[in-house]
């Protein structure tokens, strides 16, 4: 009979409305500033550099390769090189970047610049609560504001750091060996100049 | 469904007069295309939709293409009478010298239509169209009479590649507002110049900022 | 509107004016509740009823395809993303699988089975969002609309713990997947799946015998099929409109003929039955997803071999499109053998599905063309790329 | 004469003049607030006819059917008719059964009008 | 010395608030009431143009519940909003008919510009028909940057929005634009020219600091 349809809909709001004070599954509103639903590990806003160690500007990873200033599809990267050179992880000296810059205002957080950075130098950052009213220098972070610890790199995302840091401690093992062994060679070559040496004078201590 | 070589002699049995061409194509997905000269494509199309066998009744995709003119330059060897003093006395003798021809093949707007068909469910016959050239012959005709599916599809080609389709029941602009004056998707297109506050410039961006940079400089100055 | 609007659009009114009060020209613009967006329809309008209706595009034209003519392949990606921003996995699926067809890539089993089941959960929830938006249109102001938000809640939780982002996924790559599906998200997605069957029945017990919207959508907006087949009308309109075309059972892309699953049809082709076909194209897509929830096999999830970055495909072109939820999405790219491709062609389903929007307001009412467009289901980004 | 507030009808005076200032209070208030601290500024783009955010073109006061007219009549007639039961409800229980009995004739008079009126069809909207 | 002149953000010594609050007397300034008022019901308008304005319906939805801070209803004309949330890519296209619309707004009116694309043009800055931020045209009072921004971003923006209304004074220097007379209340509607929008910005509210590089 006519209203049929409306009555069936009307129960099911009813069965709504009471359930919601029952079951969780019904009441699903979040009372955000207060309570906060924890973000999945995955979860991607705005990229940030990754340094070890205390001192941020030294522990820097990033190397100023600016591969990722060219694949950004928004072109909001920006990276001046340093002169000089500094020791990155290895040991071996390497250029770092002097200005490091990333519009935020126009990033679309898609994750590319992680994607192929060769060095692991720069993740994705789960940090949102940016709003601001400052349009010029609040949305341009420079080297300093980008900067994160590693241990905060295993905070937020633990399992992808984790084998972030096999990987690099495995690449740090393999250039120690390699560069034992060039020690090892040179040793070797300079074993037998050194024997000639002694026949003509005292060894230099 | 037939291959394009049988579509093609099928065209030309059905439409007198209609030169058809197969355009090749390089990557494996081998959808090869049938260039059409603008003056038999309609009755070609209509042949496509009504031809029983085939009945493509499905216009899936119209889109522009700008082909620019291409210049290009290759090594020929050019066999010339050359004065030469040959031991005291002038002769002619011919030299074979390298040189480097320019030729200028002139670009074209193309329209390439997908057409599928709804009622045999085969695949894709692909039609192409190209203009006179790039400035003036830019007509061809409208296929909105037979398919009505190209025909916001079609106003959007007029908009952004400046390809007039005559027989168009109401070709006006669609994407960009009535007074613009340029057709955007070209390749020899300038965007407007709005690179004020560029933090993160660098390439071609940077070129653009401190041209701009430049630009309000001078305007200042004056 | 520099001159008036019948005179404009040299088509004459296709039906009579009675003539007895003059024409009101109103333009329901850029800025209005019902477009879903910044849609602009120019309505000539004799009283309540509609005499001419003139849509207008452009106000979101963001220019992909230059966009995708000036970035690299890889950069084009989460550009799909913003194309139809209900379905941004789709949409993905339609240009990796354009560009695999450009190259020749291979797909392993694993990602093509990740593949279908992230496309069936945005053919979920966008249908949903759809349903939930058409009734808000008739008036049902929010109580349909929450529901759907409330499941697409769940599905958005899904994929942002898979992808990273709830909306903007940028999860495909050329040859797979960026990602791969470990239990913990096959888990997940099957706990969605056993729920969801008790949603879309809470759905249709609220909606589909509801007096309302039966007097509001039968009848209403009727589309003849031979109509939706010349204008190109893909997607559950034209299913609703009789005409058995789904590219999942034509194209056979992917690996959708390993499940089974039936193509619903309309009869009258008006709003309630492209309702319907949507609610049935839900329940279809529940049965695909338990069945490649239950065998998805182990495997790598892309092709080892497959180039990601900085590849040139060679000289040619290649047509892909998919069966999006909304029709039939296409990606036509023409390489030169360079970094980026020569021409970025998106074939936009909504934007083809609005050719006849005119044809079914006429002779409605005012209030009716809200609904009758609400039916077509449009995203903005997409219409006007 | 006898005292302003011995009147019987003081104390209406009094509720009247309250409920007044009551409703006229906020109202005053605002304006005051207005006048004082938000100085106007009037412009051309801010009282143009919002169309929905363009330029609205012709003008609205178009000839309109005369179904909406025919309407709106309809409705004005049982409007006033209800001012008018209004004192008849209060106090129709002192009244005799000769009162009531010409009320009901009112109302069905008026109820004869709008069987007349649907039944010419004014009512359905084509 | 008119009502106008005197100064009303006097504030009250705070430990006497306390005690008097003790006993269940509340005192308040008219500024802060005045204030309290305008940020508990601020209304935005529905002004939804790309994918950031499913993030502002989903944030009006049941899991993120916008009517907690009492912006819920939605107004569809700017005569009844007094927020506008301008939720995604402002084109060249569509830039006049957001000017107009600000204009149209009843003072006190705010601007937030939520997504990249609103605040610099964001992923599509690069294209031909995409207006490279609204802030060449509007004031803007909140920026919240994110493609898009997630609901509970939006949420932070109307608390910040929230604070900056709170710390508002009616009187003296920094009052708001609308309560000072010489403010402009006018902003120009710009024009579609044949290549670009004319004027390119509204000077007097796009003021660019140069960049060195």
């Amino acid at each position: 009979m006519l209203g049929e349809g409306l009555l069936k809909g009307l129960g099911e709001t009813a069965r709504n409305f009471a359930g919601s004070f029952v079951s969780k599954e019904r009441l699903t509103t979040v009372q955000y500033p207060e309570e906060r639903e924890p973000l999945p590990e995955a979860s991607r806003a705005f990229p940030f550099l990754v340094y070890d160690g205390a001192d941020w500007e030294a522990g820097l990873r990033c190397v100023a390769c600016q591969i990722c200033e060219k694949e950004c599809p928004p072109k909001c990267i920006y990276i001046e090189k340093s002169k000089d050179k500094k020791p990155d992880y290895v040991g071996k000296p390497q250029i770092y970047p002097a200005k490091f810059d990333i519009d935020i205002s126009v990033c679309m957080s898609c994750q590319i610049c992680v994607e192929v950075c060769p060095f692991e130098a720069i993740k994705m950052d789960n940090q949102f609560e940016l709003a601001t009213d400052d349009r010029f220098g609040g949305l341009l972070y420079d080297r300093k504001e980008l900067a994160r610890s590693n241990e905060y790199y295993h905070k937020i995302h633990p399992t992808e750091a984790a084998e972030v840091d096999a990987r690099l401690a495995e690449e740090k093992a393999k250039a120690e060996e390699k560069a034992k062994a060039v020690a090892a060679a040179a040793a070797a070559k300079a074993a037998p100049a050194m024997a000639a040496k002694p026949a003509e004078g005292a060894q230099p201590q | 469904m037939k291959t394009v070589e049988e579509i093609k002699t099928a065209i030309e049995t059905a439409v007198s007069g209609a030169q058809l061409e197969i355009v090749p194509n390089g990557s494996p997905s081998a959808e090869h295309s049938l260039l059409v000269d603008a003056a038999h494509a309609f009755a070609a199309a209509k042949f496509l939709r009504d031809d029983a066998e085939l009945k493509l009744d499905f216009l899936s995709n119209v889109t522009g293409v700008d082909w620019l003119d291409k210049e290009t330059t290759e090594k020929v060897k050019v066999t010339r009478p050359v004065e030469k003093e040959v031991n005291g006395v002038k002769t002619m003798v011919d030299e074979t010298v390298e040189e480097t021809k320019k030729t200028v093949t002139p670009g074209y707007l193309e329209a390439v239509y997908h057409l599928y068909s709804m009622a045999k469910k085969h695949g894709p016959v692909i039609l192409r169209m190209r203009t006179g050239n790039r400035s003036d012959k830019v007509e061809l005709p409208s296929l909105t009479p037979i398919w009505r599916a190209a025909e916001f599809q079609e106003r959007e080609v007029f908009d952004l590649f400046g390809i007039i389709f005559t027989g168009h029941p109401d070709l006006r602009r669609i994407l960009m507002w009535d007074g613009f004056k340029d057709y955007p998707m070209r390749r020899d297109y300038v965007d407007p110049d709005d690179y004020e506050y560029e933090p993160t410039a660098h390439d071609d961006v940077l070129k653009r900022a401190q041209a701009h940079l430049a630009a309000t400089t001078t305007e200042a100055a004056q | 509107m520099s001159e008036s609007l019948l005179e404009a659009w040299n088509r004459p009114p296709t039906i009579e004016v009675d003539g007895e009060g003059e024409l009101l020209e109103v333009a329901m613009g850029p800025h209005h509740p019902s477009t879903h967006g910044v849609f602009r329809m120019d309505v000539v309008l004799d009283g309540e009823r509609v005499i001419k209706l003139k849509p207008v595009f452009g106000y979101l034209h963001r220019n992909h395809e230059q966009i995708g003519q000036t970035v690299g392949y890889l950069q084009m990606m989460p550009y799909t993303d913003r194309l139809d921003y209900f379905c941004s996995l789709t949409n993905n699926w339609a240009y990796a699988l354009a560009v695999e067809k450009l190259v020749g890539q291979a797909v392993p089993e694993r990602a093509e089975y990740i593949r279908v089941i992230l496309a069936e959960l945005t053919r979920i929830q966008n249908h949903a969002s759809t349903i939930g938006f058409l009734t808000q249109e008739m008036g049902a102001s929010g109580t349909p609309l929450m529901y759907a938000f409330r499941e697409r809640e769940k599905i958005l939780d899904l994929f942002e713990s898979l992808t990273g982002s709830r909306m903007m996924c940028n999860y495909m790559r050329f040859g797979g997947c960026r990602v791969d599906m470990t239990e913990a998200h096959l888990n997940a997605a099957r706990k969605i799946v056993t729920g969801l069957p008790r949603f879309i029945d809470e759905f249709e017990n609220l909606l589909t015998s509801n007096e309302i919207l039966m007097a509001r959508s039968q009848g209403m907006g009727v589309l003849k099929p031979d109509l939706a087949v010349n204008a190109g009308i893909t997607g559950p309109m034209l299913r609703a409109s009789g005409v058995n075309y789904d590219i999942r059972k034509v194209d056979h892309y992917g690996i959708y003929d390993r499940f089974s699953f039936r193509v619903p049809l309309g009869e009258h082709g008006d709003i309630y039955d492209r309702y319907m076909v949507r609610v049935l194209e839900m329940r279809e897509s529940l049965k695909i997803l338990e069945q490649a929830l239950k065998d998805i096999p182990a495997g790598p999830f892309i092709d080892p071999k497959a180039k990601i970055r900085g590849f040139k495909p060679k000289p040619g072109e290649a047509y892909g499109r998919i069966e999006a939820p909304k029709g039939e999405l296409g990606f036509y790219l023409i390489s030169d053998g360079g970094t980026s491709p020569y021409r970025f062609r998106i074939r936009p389903p909504s934007f083809i599905n609005l050719t006849v929007l005119e044809d079914m307001c006429i002779g409605q009412n005012v209030a009716d063309v809200v609904v009758v467009f609400g039916s077509v289901d449009i995203v903005l980004g997409e219409v006007d790329r | 004469m006898p005292p302003m507030t011995s009147s019987p009808y003081f104390s209406l005076a009094i509720l009247f003049f309250g409920a007044l200032g009551f409703g006229l209070a906020p109202l005053g208030l605002a304006w005051l607030w207005a006048h004082t601290f938000a100085p106007p500024k009037p412009n051309a783009i801010k009282n143009a006819i919002y169309e929905c955010g363009l330029e609205s073109k012709g003008d609205a006061w178009v000839q309109f059917r005369s179904g909406y007219y025919l309407y709106a009549i309809i409705f004005l007639i049982f409007d006033v008719e209800t001012v008018f039961l209004l004192p008849f409800a209060v106090a129709f229980t002192g009244l005799t059964a000769g009162a009531c009995l010409a009320m009901l004739v009112f109302v069905l008079l008026l109820v004869e009008g709008l069987a007349w009126a649907w039944a010419k069809g004014v009512l359905t909207w084509q | 010395m008119g009502l106008g002149e005197r100064s009303f953000d006097v504030a009250v010594d705070p430990e006497l608030k306390i005690e008097l609050g003790k006993q269940g007397i509340f005192v308040t300034t008219i500024q802060e009431l005045y204030n309290w008022g305008r940020k508990s019901s601020v209304w935005p308008m529905q002004f939804g143009l790309a994918c950031c304005a499913i993030e502002m319906i989903a944030t009006t939805m049941a899991r993120y519940d916008l009517a907690r801070f009492g912006a819920e209803v939605f107004r569809p004309s700017p005569r009844q909003a007094d927020l506008m949330i301008v939720s995604g890519t402002v084109t060249k296209k569509m830039a006049p008919q957001v000017v107009r619309l600000y204009n149209q707004m009843a003072e006190p009116r705010y601007v937030i510009a939520m997504g990249a694309c609103a605040i610099s043009g964001g992923p599509f800055k690069q294209g031909y028909n995409v207006l490279k931020g609204i802030d060449r045209y509007i004031p803007v009072d909140v920026h919240i940057p994110g493609c898009p921004p997630r609901p509970e971003a939006l949420l932070q923006a109307f608390m910040t929005l929230q604070k900056k209304i709170d710390e508002q004074s009616l009187t003296g220097e920094n009052r708001p634009r609308y309560l000072n007379v010489d403010a402009p209340g006018e902003f120009p509607v710009p024009e579609q020219g044949e290549h670009d929008l004319v004027p390119a910005s509204n000077p007097n509210v796009w003021t660019v600091p140069v960049v060195i590089r």
